[in-house]
């Protein structure tokens, strides 16, 4: 997967979550603050513009990234630039991570993407502090991480391996639906939260997912 | 949806350019979205930031001036600021003795601030935050996001802008904020929803004879739903929830907040069934506040705050104050 | 309907007993239902009396203090006061230099005030009137009831109180009252309706895109009915319509005024386009208010006021005023 | 007619009122400020007790009063003291200058009624400076008390001169549902306020229908 495998994906990624965003937003408005899908929108938006080699919004001249590592890391700054929220660092530290951990490489392949996800769950769980069960972009993700891990195990393709990752994060997203929330907005609601699939895991799982879509295409 | 708005997406920043037009004794960048004083940091004391979603206002915006917040960063309706906001804000406030922030105890808001927070350290600049987490609806626990910050907010933003105004010490100033909202507890109440101009419908649905008790300021949910009940009722519901938390004797500060959509007339028939609640509980409200200072769009309702005052305290809060939203003494 | 009240009967004197509470420096007659400053009238300085129906507050209990009013008489809910509660109040704050009565255009207001006069005049205390009658949405005619009085109040109460404060004599200050509702000029716009306590449903139906341009304070309607608009083109028609009556040119003081359920948010966003529209046609903003001054329960609007300044004027804007609503200077 | 009948008359129209305060309050709701049915209870409730001796608000020991006059009066200052609004002044006025004409009479004929009828139109109109087609109360009370003058020149027996009063009442609150409003809040409604029946000229006409009833009676 080279670096135009990687801008694909994340531009799939923003056209996925302008299409879902007010579904995202009904997702918070029952158990948050009813903005995930317009925070995350903008953002992508933003991220669109950022990796086109738009000028920044503070007037630094803009250049197009020449890695996957590169463009993983922009799509990280710019989503805390520009989305704010829970979601907002937590999304923008995960791709950093990712892209750090991608480092200087050219193309990836299934093991370094599988190295770049631990490195944004590790991320997002240092940061957010939230455990599997709490009902969070981490129930997602952490469960996308480990089936991608296992797939690339068992020498899976890699589209079969981005399928397993989609799979397991949709899954991961609609098991949210009956817990408890116990971090970010959701918990506020107590018993009340269970019902309800979480944004931030729902929104995990449209990224991914888009993932494996572009590979696929 | 009816607002008095031009675009959704350009709300923030159009109110910005009234909050600049209507107040020469602010300078805002309405681009980057940083309130400040005019006239820029007073060399030596600690500068205070706060910040949070917009659609509480007058916080914090409301609250930069003199005695108090040395700049305010709004993020978009409800939604926290960005890091790049409060960097900015804090490079403009620090005049060399440090740099406060106050936060509300939102997951989004302290994930940002603290990314601020760590940028600012590396330019140098020496930043203490004080997490304000006041709500007594909501449990605190060690594995839960813990206490939402609200109404205190106010209380500690006004103490401590005292305070850093008396060129106090990073540590003294983040000293007294904690010790503000330790001894500060709230409690709110929702007679209807709000709508945010971007989600445009209202962010939950209230029955027409039916209240949401223990509602935090995005009009999250609290401790259970129930039915309209009155004045009187609805302050024991919340003196009770606060007093099971913090004891309401000796000198107190009361602030009987508006939400945004709740008549003036109604928050002084609350007023008064709160303090003869606390009266009657031996407490003494030595000061008040009365009327819309943390808010939540146009949402109906109130929220009580009760913090336990010190002499030190009573006289920082009676300390001059000229804000947009606050002022006395000047 | 659901409002922060115990009885739609007692909700004025139970906000007026929250009133007392909250406000030292106020003395309230809950019982008879006047407002007065603490430590009575000074020897020599003309009272300013004002009242009218309840639900509009801030105004006027909260302009009781120094450099504003010397009293305020509310009536019930939208119903004007009672000549008895004006007579008590002219009689407490009459301090041998007569009192001047801020009384809004309305037919129940004028007559109240006007058999209150009467019986102040039959007691040997010297009375003038100012009867404020702004409302531009309003035909003036001598066959009708006449313009309303809105908006232009609360800067007659200030500046009138501030030639006050300066012991001028009774037909100076009824003088400048009136020389400020002349120069002044409102326009209203409501977004909902509002609710009476004691009629517990809405005062009139808007559909949900629908709103009501030219709105009076208590829900009263005005030109038409239209759909609704941007904040851009709602302070296009505000000032098409006062620019109509008065010059938009020179200095000017202007008023964007929520109608009390409105987020002040919505309120700058309000105020930037008010200034923008302004400053197009000429006009130089000198002094501004934006907020929550004279309101109609929980409706969603605003109204824009528009005074014409003179250096007299200023002058008197500025002097320091201390009250529960409207502080500076002090 | 005498005391007594005033006491009855006064008596029923306090009750009729209360019996109508939704309604009036209804008809103001659609052209004023919802309040006019509220205003009037109030104020008649007060009555009530003041006609029954019970002490002023103000402490003042209470007596009833000992003659038509003295009832029409106490009314008058009490509706003055208790309604506010544009009704509580011209209602007080009303009924105290009908008091006033009415003298130290003990009873009451049918000429000194209609003095008192005309003192009390001279009175409202005097402070309201409403003419009749202003859509008030004036478009009840002046073509009742034109009506009764009639009668009596007619020769008419008591109850059916007060039928007239009463009916004529109640037709010229219905005329003013064609009208456009000229005074009183109702005007800022302009062409608006026409197909809407005035809350003012209701109540008089309820307040005279109760007179010609408990004559009847
Ligand atoms: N501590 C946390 N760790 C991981 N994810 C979190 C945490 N707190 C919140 N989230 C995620 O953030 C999502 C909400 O994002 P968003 O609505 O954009 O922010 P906010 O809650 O500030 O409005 C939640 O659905 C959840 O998945
Ligand atoms: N100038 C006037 N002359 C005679 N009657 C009037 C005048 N203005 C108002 N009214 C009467 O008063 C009635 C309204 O009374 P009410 O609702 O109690 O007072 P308000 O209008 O102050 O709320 C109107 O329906 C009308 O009949
Ligand atoms: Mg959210
Ligand atoms: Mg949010
Ligand atoms: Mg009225
Ligand atoms: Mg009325």
């Amino acid at each position: 997967m080279d670096t135009a495998v990687f801008r694909a994906w994340i531009g799939s990624a923003a056209a996925v979550i302008e299409a879902n965003r007010d579904h995202l937003t009904q997702l918070d408005a029952a158990i948050g603050d009813a903005d995930h899908g317009i925070n995350l929108a903008r953002g992508f938006a933003a991220v669109t513009a950022a990796l086109d080699g738009a000028d920044g919004a503070d007037g630094t001249a803009g250049s197009r990234p020449a890695t996957p590592g590169a463009v993983l890391t922009l799509t990280g700054s710019t989503l805390i630039s520009t989305v704010g929220g829970a979601s907002g660092p937590l999304y923008g530290v995960a791709f950093r991570r990712a892209g750090k951990a991608l480092g200087a490489a050219a193309t990836v392949d299934l093991p370094l993407l599988g190295e770049a996800l631990e490195a944004a769950l590790a991320g997002v769980q240092q940061l957010g502090a939230a455990r599997e069960g709490d009902k969070t972009m981490v129930d997602a993700l952490a469960p996308a991480t480990r089936a991608f891990g296992k797939a690339i195990g068992d020498g899976a393709a890699t589209a079969d391996a981005l399928s397993a990752l989609a799979e397991a994060a949709a899954a991961g997203a609609a098991a949210t639906i009956s817990m408890q929330a116990r971090k970010g907005r959701a918990s506020y609601l107590g018993p009340r939260s269970v019902g309800h699939e979480d944004p931030g895991a729902a929104s995990t799982a449209l990224i991914l997912t888009a993932l494996r879509d572009v590979v696929a295409r | 949806m009816k607002k008095l708005i031009n675009a959704p997406d350009t709300v923030v920043t159009d109110a910005l350019a009234g909050v600049a037009a209507a107040h020469p004794s602010l300078v805002v960048d309405v681009e980057n979205k940083v309130i400040l004083r005019a006239g820029g940091p007073r060399p030596g004391k600690v500068g205070l930031v706060s910040g949070g979603g917009s659609g509480h206002e007058p916080l914090h915006g409301g609250f930069v001036g003199y005695g108090m917040l040395d700049a305010a960063c709004p993020g978009e309706v409800f939604t926290s600021p960005v890091p790049d906001q409060v960097l900015l804000a804090t490079r403009a406030v620090s005049a060399g003795a440090g740099v406060l922030q106050v936060v509300k105890n939102y997951t989004g808001d302290v994930l940002n601030f603290q990314m601020a927070a760590e940028l600012a350290g590396d330019e140098g600049i020496e930043v203490a935050s004080v997490i304000v987490n006041d709500d007594v609806a909501v449990e605190d626990s060690l594995y839960t996001a813990g206490r939402r910050g609200v109404g205190a907010t106010v209380l500690v933003e006004k103490i401590a802008g005292a305070l850093a105004e008396e060129d106090a010490d990073l540590t003294a100033v983040a000293a007294v904020a904690r010790e503000v909202n330790d001894r500060s507890r709230s409690f709110g109440v929702a007679l209807t929803s709000c709508t945010t101009p971007a989600a445009g419908k209202p962010t939950f649905e209230l029955g027409g004879s039916e209240i949401e008790l223990g509602i935090g300021i995005h009009g999250e949910p609290g401790r259970h739903r129930g039915p309209m009940r009155s004045a009187r009722e609805l302050a024991a519901v919340a003196l009770d929830a606060i007093a099971a938390d913090i004891p309401l004797d000796g000198e107190l500060l009361v602030m009987v907040n508006g939400m945004g959509g709740t008549p003036l007339l109604e928050l002084y028939v609350m007023y008064n069934e709160v303090a003869s609640c606390i009266r009657a509980r031996g407490g003494r409200i030595a000061r008040n506040l009365v009327g819309n200072y943390i808010t939540s769009l146009e949402m109906q309702g109130f929220s009580v705050t009760v913090c336990g005052l010190t002499d030190t305290l009573t006289r920082l809060w009676d300390a001059p104050v000229d804000t947009p939203a606050l002022r006395w003494g000047r």
